[in-house]
C-alpha cells in the first residue's frame, strides 16, 4: 500500500513557504493564520491590560499620565474586542474544523473566506496607521466625545469598519456552508453542537454587523464631513449612537460566547466518556440565545437617559436571555453526571469554563435587574461580570480548543504537565484579578479611571498581583501548545478517542480533508458503550 | 481542480472549487441573498435616524425637502426601475442562451447607471450651489468637526439626505462594476443557459439598489 | 468571620438616601440566590469532578447512556424563568422608586462638563429697588488632589431629609453623575434635559463621581455631597445668603458711583473665576495640565498649532476665552469650552495680569 | 442549473405597474393631503413598500425561489421592525416629556 501511506504523509501542511500561504483558499490554513493573528493581538492587548493594572496598582500617578492611560485602556478594549475575541473561536478553530466536522471539502465560498482573513489584515493596518496618534475614546466610541476628541479615531473607526466585514464574510460562507455543503446523511439532529454554535453565531454575524458598520461610517462622516447626526449642537442624538452602537454590541457578546460554548459541548462529553445530555435543547438555546440577543440592546443604556418604559421592557428581555443560557449550564453537569472524567488538560479548562462562565452569568442577573443595575452600572462590578463571561468563558474556552484540537491540527502532543501546571496559574490568576474587581464596583469603584479615592488601594493591588500571575500563565500555556508543534510526540489521529468526524482522518488532515466524503450514520456522541 | 490555489480557467460548466455547477449556483444565490439582508439592515439604521429625527422636527423636514426638486426624483426613480427591468430581462435571456440580447440588455442597464448618478451629481451641486452642502466645512483626519458648528447650520434633513442618498451613491458605483465585469464576462462569452450565477447575482445586487431608493423617494423628495 | 464580614458586608456604601434600602434589599436577595445557585451548580461540578473522575490507569469504563430527559429540562427551565421574575419584579420597583420623584422636591439645576459639574441652587436674594438678582451656584466644585481623597473644597451642601429633584444636562460631553451612597446614577448628556431625585437620610460627605468616560481628567471629576442636618443646614444657607447680599451691595455701590470698578477688585473677581472655572485645565506653576500653564502669560512668545507664531496680548486672550478654537498654542488639544461669561472675562484677564 | 420557463411578461407588466404605482405616488403626494404630515407619509410608504415587493417577488424572482431564500429573506423583516420600532419609541417617551427643550 505504498500510495496509501504515500497519501497519508500528504497533508495540508505539506507544501512550504509563505506564498503558499498567502495565496492558500484551503479553510485549515486560512483558519491557522486567523488563530495565530488573534493570539498575536490577545498578547498585545494583554500587555496593554497589565500596563493599565501596574498603573492602578498603587493610588495616584506612578509611571504613565492620564491621557497614555486613556490611549492604552482604549488600545486594550480595540484590540481585545476587535482584534481578537470577535474573530475569535469562530475564524480559528471555526474555519479549521466546522467544514470537517459536517464532512465537507471546504467552505462553500473559498475565496471569500480568504477575503475574509485579507480584510482582517487591512483592518489591523488601519487601526495600526492610527497609532502615529492613538485614540483615547475607549472601544465604544461613545459620541459626542469621539467627535470631539482630537486624536486619530477616524483610523481606529475604519478599521473597525473593515474587520465588520470581515465578520460578515466569514459568517456568511459558514451559514451558506452548514445549509448546503453537509455531508450525506448529516442532518440537523447529528450535527456536532460546535457546528451548532458556530451556526448561530454566524447569523448573528451576518445580521448585526452592517449595523455596527453604519454607525462607525456615520461616526467617520461626522468627522470629515461635519454631519451632525450624534451631535447635539447640530440637532443630533447622542444617544441614539449608543443605541446603534449596542444594537451590534450587545449581539456580538454571543458572537464571542456562542462558539465557547460549542467547544465545551464538544469536550466534556469526550472526556467524561459519555454522550452528552439534552443535545437538542443545548441546540435549540443556542439558537434562542441567536435570537433574543437582538432585543436586549438598551440594558447598555439604563443610565443613558432611557425612557422608564423602556428601560423596564430591556430588563424584563434581558432575563430571556439567562434562561437558554442555564439550560446549557445544567445541561453539562448533567453530562458530567456519571461519566468517568478524565482531567486532561483540555477538560480542566472546560470545566473552569463552566465555572466561571457560572459566575459571569450569575452576576449578570445583579445587572439586568434595572433598579440594581443603576448603583453598579459602570464600575468595576460590570468590568468584573464581562470578563467573567468574556474572559473566563471564551478565552478560556479558547485555550481549552487549543490543547484539545492543536494536537489534531499538528499530529503532536503537547505536555500534559505543563499545561495543567499553567491552566492553574490561569485559574487562580484570574480568579485573584477579578474577584477584587466585584467588590471594588459594588462599593462605587468607576471604570475608565486612572487614578481612585484610596479606600480601593488594596483590592487595586490584589487585583494587579493577580492579572501578573494571569499574564505568566496565558503565555506559558500558549508557548506549551505551540512548542508542541516541533517538539511534541507523535500522538496518532485520535489521541482523545473522539468521536466527531475531525477525528477520523489522518493527523494534519489532508489537503482535501476527505478521500471520499463521507456518509454519515448515528450522531456523533456514542460516547462510553463500548469499553475501549 | 485544486481547492488551494484559484485556478484561472473558463468555467463554462459552472463548477468551482469542486462543486458541482448547480451546487454552486445554489450556494451562491443563497450566499447573496444573506449579503443583501445586512444590506438592508444597514440602511434600517439609517431609515430608524431618519424616523427619529422627523419625529423631532417635522416641520424641519417639511420645509427642507421643498429645495429637492421632484422632478429630477422622479427621473431618477423612472431610470432605476427601467434598469432594474432590463438587467431582470438579461437573465431571461441568458436562460434561453440569447447571449448578444443579454449583453444589449447589460450595457442599457449599466448607462442608466451612468445616467442615474449624472443626474444626482447636477442635483448634489446645485445643492452645494444654494448652500445646503458646504464642501469648504470639510474636516480632514484628525478635525474635529466643530468648524461647521460654528458656520450656518444646515438642517437634519439635508445630513439624512447626503448620507442615505450618498451611501446608495456608493451602492449604485458598486454596483456599475459589478454589472461591468459581468458585461465583459457575457461578451467574452462566459455565459450560457448551463451557466448564468454571476448575471443573477450581479442582477440581485442591483435590484437591492432599487429597492432602497423606492423607498428613498417618497422619504426625501415626497415630504414636502 | 469579622474578617470576611467586613470583606463581604462592609463593601456596600453607608445606605445614605431613601432610596438606597430597596435597592440594597434587592441587591441582597439577588445575592442570596445567586449564592444558592452558586453553590449548587459549582458543587455539582465538584461533585461530579471528584466522585467521577478517572484514576490513573483505569480503563475505559461503560458508562450510564444519558442522553436527554424532557422531566429534567422542564424543570431546569421553569424553576429558573420563575426565579427570574421575581428578580425582575425588585429591580422593577426599585428602578420606579429611583425615577419618580415625590412631589415639592426642590429642584437643583446640574451641569456637566469637562471636568466639573455647576449646580445652581434655588437661593436667591433679590434686590427690589434695583432689581439685581444673585443666586448662589456651586461651580467647578472637582479638582481633587489625586489619591488623597475627598476634596475637601467647595463640596455640594444639601440638607438632610430633603428631597431634591437634579434636572441636568451637559455642555460638552456625555458625564454621569453618580453618588454610591445614594444608589443614584444618571448620565448628563448634551442636548438632552435628564433627571434624577435623591433624598439623603444620613448627614455626612460622600463621593460624587463621573461614570461615563469623557477624556483626559476624567478620573479626577470627583466631587463630594456634603449632608447637613437641618440646623447647620440653615445657618450654611444664611451665610451664602450673606454673601449674595453683599456682593448686590457691591454691585449696587458700584452702581451708584459710577466708576468702573478698579482694576484691584477686577483682579481679585477674576482669581474667583479663575478657581472656579479654568484651574481645573490651566495651572500657575509653569506646568502643563489639559492645557497651557497661564503665569506671566502676557508678553510671551506663543507657537500656534498651524506654526505661525505670535506674542500674547490682551487681545489674544480675549480670543481665546471667547473662542478657544480660534488660535490654539502647539501640542495641546482643542478641548476647551466656552464657560466664562461676557463680564468675568475682563476680571480673568485683569487677574492673569497680575500673576508672575 | 434551474432552468425555469421564461418570465418575461411577468416582468413586463411588473415593470408598467411600478411605473404606475411611481405616477399615482408623485400626483398623490402633489395633489392629495391626507390632513396630517404623518398620514401622508403612511400613504407615500405604503405605495413604496407595494413597489417594493413587487421588485423583490418578480424581479429579484423571490416568488420562484426556494423556501430556503424566503424564510431568510422574511427572518430579515422583524428585525428591521424591531431596530426601527423600539428606537422610535424610546425618543418618542423623550420627545413626550419634554426632555429635548432645554430652555
Amino acid at each position: 500500500m505504498a500510495a496509501a501511506e504515500h497519501a497519508h504523509n500528504e497533508n495540508f501542511l505539506s507544501r512550504k513557504g509563505v506564498w503558499e500561504w498567502v495565496r492558500s483558499v484551503d479553510h485549515k490554513r486560512i483558519g491557522i493564520m486567523y488563530l495565530v493573528a488573534i493570539l498575536i493581538s490577545f498578547v498585545i492587548g494583554g500587555v496593554f491590560a497589565l500596563l493599565l493594572r501596574t498603573e492602578l496598582m498603587f493610588p495616584g500617578k506612578d509611571f504613565i499620565d492620564a491621557n497614555t492611560y486613556n490611549i492604552f485602556f482604549t488600545m486594550h478594549g480595540s484590540i481585545m474586542i476587535f482584534l481578537f475575541i470577535v474573530p475569535g473561536i469562530i475564524a480559528s478553530f471555526g474555519n479549521i474544523f466546522l467544514p470537517i466536522q459536517i464532512g465537507a471539502k471546504d467552505v462553500a465560498f473559498p475565496v471569500i473566506n480568504r477575503l475574509s482573513f485579507q480584510l482582517y489584515v487591512v483592518g489591523v493596518i488601519i487601526i495600526g496607521f492610527g497609532l502615529l496618534s492613538p485614540a483615547d475614546t475607549g472601544w465604544t466610541f461613545y459620541t459626542p466625545y469621539s467627535a470631539k476628541s482630537g486624536t486619530s479615531v477616524i483610523s481606529l473607526a475604519a478599521g473597525a469598519f473593515v474587520l465588520g466585514f470581515a465578520s460578515i464574510l466569514t459568517g456568511l460562507n459558514f451559514v451558506v456552508t452548514v445549509h448546503k455543503m453537509r455531508a450525506p446523511g448529516m442532518h440537523w439532529t447529528r450535527l456536532p453542537l460546535f457546528v451548532w454554535s458556530i451556526y448561530s453565531a454566524s447569523l448573528i454575524q451576518v445580521i448585526a454587523t452592517p449595523v455596527i458598520g453604519i454607525t462607525l461610517l456615520l461616526l467617520i462622516f461626522e468627522r470629515i464631513f461635519g454631519v451632525g447626526f450624534f451631535n447635539p449642537e447640530l440637532g443630533g442624538d447622542p444617544v441614539l449612537f449608543q443605541h446603534f452602537f449596542w444594537f451590534y454590541s450587545h449581539p456580538v457578546v454571543y458572537i464571542m460566547i456562542l462558539p465557547a460554548m460549542g467547544v465545551v459541548s464538544e469536550v466534556l462529553p469526550v472526556f467524561s466518556r459519555k454522550p452528552i445530555f439534552g443535545y437538542k435543547a443545548i441546540a435549540w438555546s443556542s439558537i434562542a440565545i441567536a435570537a433574543v440577543s437582538f432585543i436586549v440592546w438598551a440594558h447598555h443604556l439604563f443610565t443613558s437617559s432611557l425612557s422608564t418604559t423602556v428601560a423596564i421592557a430591556f430588563s424584563f428581555l434581558t432575563f430571556l436571555v439567562a434562561i437558554p443560557t442555564a439550560i446549557k449550564v445544567f445541561n453539562w453537569l448533567a453530562t458530567l453526571y456519571g461519566g468517568q472524567i478524565d482531567l486532561k488538560t483540555p477538560m480542566l479548562y472546560a470545566l473552569a469554563f463552566v465555572f466561571l462562565f457560572a459566575i459571569g452569568g450569575l452576576t449578570g442577573l445583579y445587572l439586568g435587574a434595572v433598579g440594581v443595575d443603576i448603583p453598579l452600572h459602570d464600575t468595576y462590578f460590570v468590568v468584573a461580570h464581562f470578563h467573567y463571561t468574556i474572559q473566563g468563558g471564551t478565552v478560556i474556552s479558547l485555550m481549552g480548543a487549543l490543547y484539545y484540537w492543536w494536537p489534531k491540527v499538528t499530529g503532536r502532543m503537547y505536555n500534559e504537565k505543563i499545561g495543567v501546571i499553567t491552566f492553574l496559574l490561569v485559574f487562580i490568576g484570574f480568579n485573584l484579578t477579578f474577584i477584587p474587581q466585584f467588590i471594588m464596583g459594588i462599593s462605587g469603584m468607576p471604570r475608565r479611571y486612572f487614578d481612585y479615592v484610596p479606600e480601593f488601594a488594596n483590592y487595586h493591588f490584589l487585583s494587579t498581583i493577580g492579572a501578573y500571575i494571569l499574564g505568566i500563565g496565558y503565555v506559558s500555556a500558549i508557548t506549551n501548545i505551540f512548542a508542541s508543534t516541533w517538539t511534541g510526540k507523535k500522538c496518532g489521529d485520535n489521541p482523545w478517542n473522539a468521536n466527531t468526524l475531525e477525528w477520523k482522518i489522518p493527523s494534519p488532515p489532508p489537503e482535501h480533508n476527505f478521500h471520499d466524503i463521507p456518509t454519515v450514520t448515528e450522531w456523533p456522541y456514542e460516547y462510553g458503550r463500548k469499553a475501549g | 481542480m485544486s481547492t488551494s490555489t484559484v485556478t484561472n480557467k473558463k468555467l463554462h460548466d459552472g463548477s468551482k472549487w469542486g462543486n458541482p455547477g448547480p451546487m454552486v449556483y445554489d450556494m451562491s444565490k443563497f450566499g447573496m441573498w444573506l449579503f443583501l439582508g445586512t444590506e438592508i439592515l444597514l440602511f434600517a439604521m439609517l431609515f430608524t435616524g431618519y424616523a427619529i429625527y422627523y419625529m423631532k422636527m417635522p416641520e424641519d423636514f417639511h420645509n427642507s425637502a421643498k429645495a429637492l426638486s421632484t422632478t429630477f426624483g422622479t427621473i431618477n426613480t423612472i431610470i432605476l426601475i427601467f434598469s432594474s427591468f432590463t438587467v431582470a430581462w438579461a437573465i431571461e435571456c441568458i436562460k434561453k442562451n440569447k447571449v448578444k440580447m443579454m449583453n444589449i440588455l447589460l450595457v442599457i442597464t449599466i448607462l442608466c447607471g451612468v445616467a442615474f448618478l449624472v443626474n444626482k451629481y447636477f442635483e448634489y451641486a446645485h445643492e452645494v450651489h444654494i448652500g445646503n452642502l458646504k464642501l469648504a466645512n470639510m474636516q480632514w483626519l484628525g478635525g474635529t468637526g466643530r468648524a461647521v458648528a460654528e458656520s450656518a447650520v444646515p438642517s437634519m434633513f439635508f445630513f439624512i439626505y447626503f448620507v442615505l442618498t450618498g451611501i446608495h451613491g456608493l451602492h449604485i458605483i458598486i454596483g456599475l462594476g459589478l454589472l461591468t465585469w459581468v458585461l465583459v464576462k457575457g461578451i467574452k462569452g462566459h455565459f450560457h443557459s448551463g451557466w448564468y450565477t454571476p448575471v443573477e447575482i450581479g442582477g440581485l445586487y442591483w435590484h437591492l439598489v432599487d429597492l432602497i431608493w423606492i423607498y428613498l423617494f417618497p422619504l426625501l423628495y415626497l415630504v414636502a | 468571620m469579622t474578617f470576611a464580614a467586613k470583606l463581604f458586608f462592609a463593601v456596600l456604601p453607608p445606605e445614605a438616601s431613601t432610596v438606597a434600602g430597596g435597592i440594597d434589599f434587592a441587591f441582597w436577595l439577588i445575592t442570596i440566590i445567586c449564592g444558592i445557585s452558586f453553590v449548587l451548580v459549582e458543587g455539582a461540578l465538584i461533585y461530579f469532578v471528584i466522585k467521577y473522575r478517572r484514576k490513573k490507569g483505569e480503563a475505559d469504563k461503560i458508562t450510564p447512556y444519558l442522553t436527554h430527559s424532557t422531566k429534567l429540562e422542564i424543570i431546569w427551565t421553569v424553576i429558573p424563568t420563575l426565579i427570574m421574575f421575581v428578580i425582575f419584579y425588585y429591580g422593577m420597583i426599585t428602578y420606579l422608586e429611583l425615577k419618580t420623584p415625590p412631589s415639592g422636591a426642590e429642584t437643583l439645576k446640574v451641569t456637566g462638563r469637562m471636568w466639573a459639574w455647576d449646580i445652581e441652587y434655588p437661593i436667591c436674594e433679590r434686590d427690589a429697588e434695583s432689581g439685581i438678582q444673585e443666586c448662589y451656584k456651586n461651580i467647578g466644585s472637582t479638582n481633587p488632589v489625586p489619591g488623597k481623597g475627598i476634596p475637601a473644597r467647595n463640596p455640594i451642601v444639601v440638607q438632610l431629609g430633603k428631597a431634591y429633584l437634579l434636572e441636568m444636562t451637559s455642555l460638552d460631553v456625555i458625564h454621569s453623575f453618580y453618588v454610591p451612597a445614594f444608589r443614584i446614577k444618571q448620565d448628563v448628556v448634551p442636548g438632552l434635559k435628564t433627571r434624577q431625585w435623591f433624598q439623603a437620610i444620613q448627614a455626612g460627605t460622600f463621593h460624587m463621581f463621573c461614570t461615563e468616560y469623557c477624556g483626559l481628567n476624567h478620573s479626577g471629576m470627583i466631587s463630594a455631597i456634603k449632608v447637613l442636618p437641618e440646623a447647620e443646614y440653615k445657618a450654611w444657607e444664611e451665610t451664602t445668603r450673606a454673601k449674595l447680599r453683599e456682593k448686590i451691595a457691591q454691585q449696587k455701590a458700584d452702581l451708584a458711583s459710577g466708576k468702573p470698578p478698579s482694576p484691584e477688585m477686577m483682579a481679585k473677581l477674576g482669581e474667583a473665576v479663575y478657581t472656579s472655572k479654568c484651574a481645573s485645565c490651566h495651572k500657575l506653576d509653569g506646568t502643563r495640565l489639559v492645557g497651557p500653564p497661564l503665569n506671566g502669560i502676557l508678553g510671551k512668545e506663543r507657537e500656534l498649532s498651524d506654526g505661525s507664531k505670535l506674542v500674547a496680548d490682551e487681545a489674544y486672550l480675549l480670543e481665546s476665552i471667547v473662542n478657544p478654537k480660534a488660535k490654539v498654542v502647539k501640542g495641546y488639544p482643542a478641548a476647551m469650552v466656552v464657560q466664562v461669561s461676557g463680564d468675568e472675562v475682563p476680571q480673568v484677564i485683569e487677574y492673569l495680569k497680575t500673576l508672575k | 442549473m434551474a432552468e425555469g420557463k421564461s418570465h418575461f411578461k411577468e416582468l413586463l407588466l411588473v415593470f408598467l405597474g411600478l411605473l404606475v404605482l411611481t405616477g399615482i405616488t408623485v400626483y398623490v403626494a402633489k395633489n392629495i393631503n391626507f390632513g396630517s404630515l404623518a398620514l401622508n407619509i403612511t400613504v407615500a410608504l405604503a405605495i413604496a413598500t407595494l413597489k417594493a415587493t413587487l421588485v423583490a417577488l418578480y424581479f429579484m424572482h423571490l416568488k420562484w425561489e426556494s423556501k430556503l431564500i424566503i424564510s431568510f429573506a422574511v427572518i430579515s423583516i422583524p428585525f428591521l421592525i424591531l431596530a426601527i420600532g423600539i428606537m422610535v419609541w424610546d425618543i418618542n417617551n423623550k420627545i413626550g416629556l419634554g426632555n429635548y427643550n432645554l430652555q
